[in-house]
């Protein structure tokens, strides 16, 4: 047990997330000097386009987190369907990709907001893409409301896992609601076919931008997921010390 | 596999507490079986387990032919279940309450009337709507709503609770005619020397498994 | 399978006719939202007349969510659920016959709410099958998503406040296009009336879809 | 007597946050709400910012009966109602208490509404003093009248619409006098928000003085 | 004036039922009495009268010399009541639901510990949460809740339902110890040759009024 325990400890820092935690450290470092110093400031925007170097790159590893959420909820559901103490590791990968998700499309949501403050004058638009975006954030805190509450893990994750998949519709509504339907929101300025805004160093920072914050996100949900799962191996040794005892009582009196 | 349920080494755990601990058990059609056990020793989870309404996690686990660890919605409809709870829908009167539960599973509605007649239930009564009865007269409710139905397999927790001396000796015989005409029954109980005359066999669990058993009646 | 989807419909109104929930209890409520509307609204501005459509669709979603919180309020109630699981009733039953059920209180619930909105807010509906096909497609997506959500958040503790958060978001595109869609039906917005109550078929379909699946799956326990 | 209902404050308190209610459902609840009226009044008019006082004590009111509701859900339950009128308890401090709890979660969610609101909507506060003045007398006069018919309503079959159905009149004159004070205190209307203020403070004085009052007296059955 | 309970011609109605049909009833000071009858004899809406819940229609009623048509509330912090429901939080864990219930009948918070070790709760199971206990377990909790608040009269509703057989004989023990002490007890059960044994005296309930008296103990 001890033994477990200081696995246990380690398991949160393996030399291999600590060699990608510092990297996402230097990463996210690096994203700053060339996103504040190196890119230059927009003809239009001005300074205040910096924030597109957090701004876009954090939706899209939420669009990414929120995915693995699902696919981790299907393999999830296929795996419990027979055995329900079975696919834990995927409903812990579901759940910590889905709490940096959701972390992620904060960002998003408050640097688009101090954004708009610079840009519209306004903090906030009833705009589709904004609106979607904020309908996609409550969704998914309900989904961590729901993963939070007291009750039977298997009932838990098995309701988590169903209503996961049917969460994620919001994400391409929220990345087509620009297409959809007429918006504020800036697209033209970055779409991909035509740019004529975007400096090569701009284009390059910002691909820059999106490394970093995938490895930044990565490590996160290794950590949380190791978190997690340290929660529940607590639990488990409990568990069977629990066993141990429940049997010992029990054979002890008779 | 003519045993009505057959559990080996069944582990099954809720929350992070091994409610069964590696259980054992073997029942043949037509017995009478009384749970015994302290509070706490898992009786009402072995019952839940048996339904299907919780889930084996390790062990093997087979209930009326049906696997529980492929399919364990398969058996339910051939079992009656009374839990410590009378899973009574309290704003329906009584007979509206026992014909809903006899139609879903697929019994007759006119079974209602024999049905509340056997347990006793007062004619008076049937109008009134379930809120309004007394603890011992819900009980009979949720007894006759199991008996319309016929069932198989009878998983009966503490069912004597809040009867009277007259409703008791009057389920014992019920159950009595039960197994006669084939059905298995698995009761649990406190009330050791009322309960165990009509008990064909007695085991006694501890800790999450079975550790007296009587040996077939 | 339809008798049995029959079977546990008449069973959820006939619970609730005896409780006198929808006509007692819903339908005072209603108006009292739409005049706490006016309230909140400054009743002699043109807010009122201007956001008609939206505050219907407001109103039903706030009586439609009590009635489906009643509607498994019942069933975990006594430990009811396990009878439920028990009985030989089918999962695609269940959910037929909890939906048509919520149905029919709905439409009760928007029977009131439709005239009183009217009166109240001193509107005139233009186009009167646009209002009936946004009204039917919105009230079956309510109902289908509120069996859904219900059975997910059942049993579960604090289902008071679970639910709602569980259902808003899912039921707020529904409102959204239910409101667009009254609005050009009651002449305050000129246009794609048909657009949004089509998407608002879609989303009913969708969670129907979803609800058949998945039900039977989310009724289970442990 | 304080410390009796210090005493079941701290166990209501308790029981929520056990449940993890507060910050994990109010609060994204709040923000839900938020959205679903700027969905039904179409967003882009000038409606919202206009009805932003208004829809404040709307959201108030919404996720307090919510709360209220959660509040007796606990004491019902398993019959707990009459342990607590067996308890030596006084009445006096259990609608104290109780209202103690409530103004707390009801704070919390205002707390959160309140620079939603500024955010989304798009408002500027224009006399912090009137603002702060309302939001108290208001929170006070709901978690007041949120115990007092909430007790009224324990115990009784259909609670979940049965509360709002009590409680939706007698808050209507607190969200009025809210709504007209708050549109004051953001600058869209000019005049009288001390008055409309005042009479908050006057109703939440009343409703404290019937509670002290009957509470004892609605806490009996039979 | 010196009886505990003193009823008499005691009308109650409930809804349009009457449960109590002009009943007479007068237990005095450390008296054991177990009240039986039928399902639906009146014996819950009995306790329920003597503590107050529910209002006297007709007749006289006095409690621990208390006029229950003046003021019912007036003796309710001198009883302790446990019915058929357990009272309990169930979002709380064990041992702050029996603080809360101990300082709500302002009784020290200390007196918890003695109060679970005397009911025989096991103590590894005071931090869980009640709602994963079993139905033994709360039965437990909920006395050991009665217990701290050391009443001079204790009303009990089937106490015994649902404890195991070492709890109920610590159960009749706590009782006799009580009584002992000068406290008073009116309890119901079904389950006759057991539960006579600690009883100073029997009375059979019928019809809403007590039909058959064994006498004084
Ligand atoms: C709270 C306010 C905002 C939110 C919630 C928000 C949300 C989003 C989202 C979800 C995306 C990713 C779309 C996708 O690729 O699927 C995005 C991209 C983008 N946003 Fe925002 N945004 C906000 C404010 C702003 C503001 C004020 C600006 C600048 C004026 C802005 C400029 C951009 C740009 C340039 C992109 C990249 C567009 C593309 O490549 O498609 N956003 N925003
Ligand atoms: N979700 C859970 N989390 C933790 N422990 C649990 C949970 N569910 C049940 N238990 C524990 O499992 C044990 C077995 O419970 P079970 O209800 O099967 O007992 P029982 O034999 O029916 O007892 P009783 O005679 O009191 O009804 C109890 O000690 C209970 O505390
Ligand atoms: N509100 C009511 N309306 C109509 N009848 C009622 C109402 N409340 C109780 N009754 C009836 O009063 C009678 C007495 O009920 P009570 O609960 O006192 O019986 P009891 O002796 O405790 O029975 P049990 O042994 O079953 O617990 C019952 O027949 C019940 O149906
Ligand atoms: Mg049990
Ligand atoms: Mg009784």
């Amino acid at each position: 047990m001890t033994a477990a325990a200081n696995s246990g400890a380690k398991m949160t820092a393996t030399p291999i997330t600590r060699v990608l935690g510092v990297s996402a450290l230097a990463a996210t470092a690096l994203m700053a000097v060339l996103g504040l110093v190196v890119s230059p400031p927009d003809v239009i925007q001005g300074e205040a386009v910096r924030m597109l170097y957090i701004h876009v790159p954090s939706i899209w590893i939420a669009y990414g987190g929120f995915a693995l959420t699902s696919i981790s909820s299907i393999l999830f559901l296929r795996r419990s369907r027979r055995r329900p103490d079975q696919g834990r590791h995927y409903d812990r990968l579901a759940g910590s990709a889905a709490e940096v998700g959701v972390v992620f499309t904060a960002i998003t949501l408050i640097t688009g907001m101090l954004w708009g403050k610079v840009t519209w004058g306004t903090y906030w638009q009833w705009d589709a893409r904004l609106t979607t975006t904020v309908l996609l954030f409550v969704t998914y805190l309900g989904y961590l409301a729901l993963r939070r509450l007291p009750a039977e893990p298997t009932v838990r994750s098995r309701r988590a896992a169903v209503m996961a998949l049917i969460s994620f519709i919001n994400v391409p509504i929220v990345h087509y609601s620009v297409d959809w339907w007429r918006t504020l929101h800036q697209k033209a300025s970055l779409s991909v076919g035509r740019r004529p805004e975007i400096t090569g160093e701009m284009y390059w920072t910002l691909l820059y931008s999106m490394l970093a914050v995938t490895i930044l996100a990565t490590w996160l949900i290794i950590h949380r997921y190791r978190v997690i799962r340290l929660e529940e191996l607590r639990d488990e040794e409990g568990l069977e010390a629990l066993i141990a005892s429940r049997l010992n009582k029990a054979v002890g009196s008779h | 596999m003519s045993a009505v349920v057959e559990f080996e080494r069944v582990v099954s755990i809720a929350g992070s507490f091994p409610v069964l601990t590696g259980l054992d058990l073997r029942v043949e059609q037509g017995e009478i079986l009384l749970v015994r056990g302290e509070n706490g020793a898992g009786k009402t989870s072995l019952l839940r387990a048996c339904a299907g309404l919780i889930s084996v996690n390790s062990g093997n686990a087979s209930v009326l032919g049906f696997d529980m660890r492929a399919d364990r919605r398969a058996p339910r409809r051939y079992i009656g279940l009374l839990g410590h709870e009378n899973n009574l829908y309290r704003d329906l009167r009584v007979s509206e309450h026992v014909e809903f539960r006899a139609a879903s599973v697929g019994a007759k509605a006119s079974d209602t009337a024999a049905a509340l007649e056997q347990v006793g239930f007062p004619q008076q009564l049937w109008t009134v709507p379930i809120i309004s009865l007394s603890a011992g007269q819900r009980r009979k409710v949720a007894i006759a709503s199991l008996l319309v139905g016929r069932p198989q397999l009878w998983l009966l927790d503490e069912p004597h609770a809040a009867l009277d001396t007259e409703s008791r000796k009057n389920l014992d015989a019920i159950l009595k005619d039960a197994s006669a005409s084939g059905a298995t029954i698995i009761f649990v109980s406190h009330e050791n020397p009322t309960t165990k005359d009509i008990a064909s066999r007695v085991v006694t669990m501890d800790g999450g498994r079975i550790m007296e058993d009587s040996g077939a009646g | 399978m339809l008798a049995e989807a029959l079977l546990v419909a008449r069973k959820d109104l006939r619970v609730e006719r005896r409780a006198k929930i929808a006509l007692g209890q819903v339908a005072p409520l209603a108006l009292l939202i739409l005049m706490v509307f006016a309230f909140a609204l400054d009743a002699n501005s043109s807010l009122l007349e201007r956001g008609a459509g939206g505050l219907y669709w407001l109103a039903v979603l706030y009586g439609g969510t009590l009635l489906i919180q009643r509607s498994f309020d019942v069933e975990t109630d006594d430990g009811n659920m396990d009878a439920l699981r028990m009985s030989g009733i089918g999962s695609t039953s269940l959910f037929l016959g909890k939906a048509s059920a919520l149905f029919v209180q709905i439409t009760v619930l928007e029977l009131i709410l439709g005239p009183g909105i009217v009166l109240l807010y001193n509107v005139r509906v233009v186009d009167w099958v646009l209002l009936f096909a946004a009204a039917t497609a919105g009230t079956v997506a309510f109902s289908v998503c509120g069996v859904l959500w219900g059975v997910m958040s059942a049993g579960l503790r604090v289902r008071a406040t679970l639910l709602p958060l569980l259902l808003v978001p899912v039921l707020a595109p529904v409102l959204l296009a239910g409101s667009r869609a009254f609005e050009t039906a009651l002449g305050v917005r000129t246009g794609a009336g048909w657009t949004w109550a089509g998407l608002m078929f879609v989303i009913a379909a969708v969670h129907t879809a979803v609800g058949l699946g998945a039900f039977g799956f989310l009724l289970e326990e442990g």
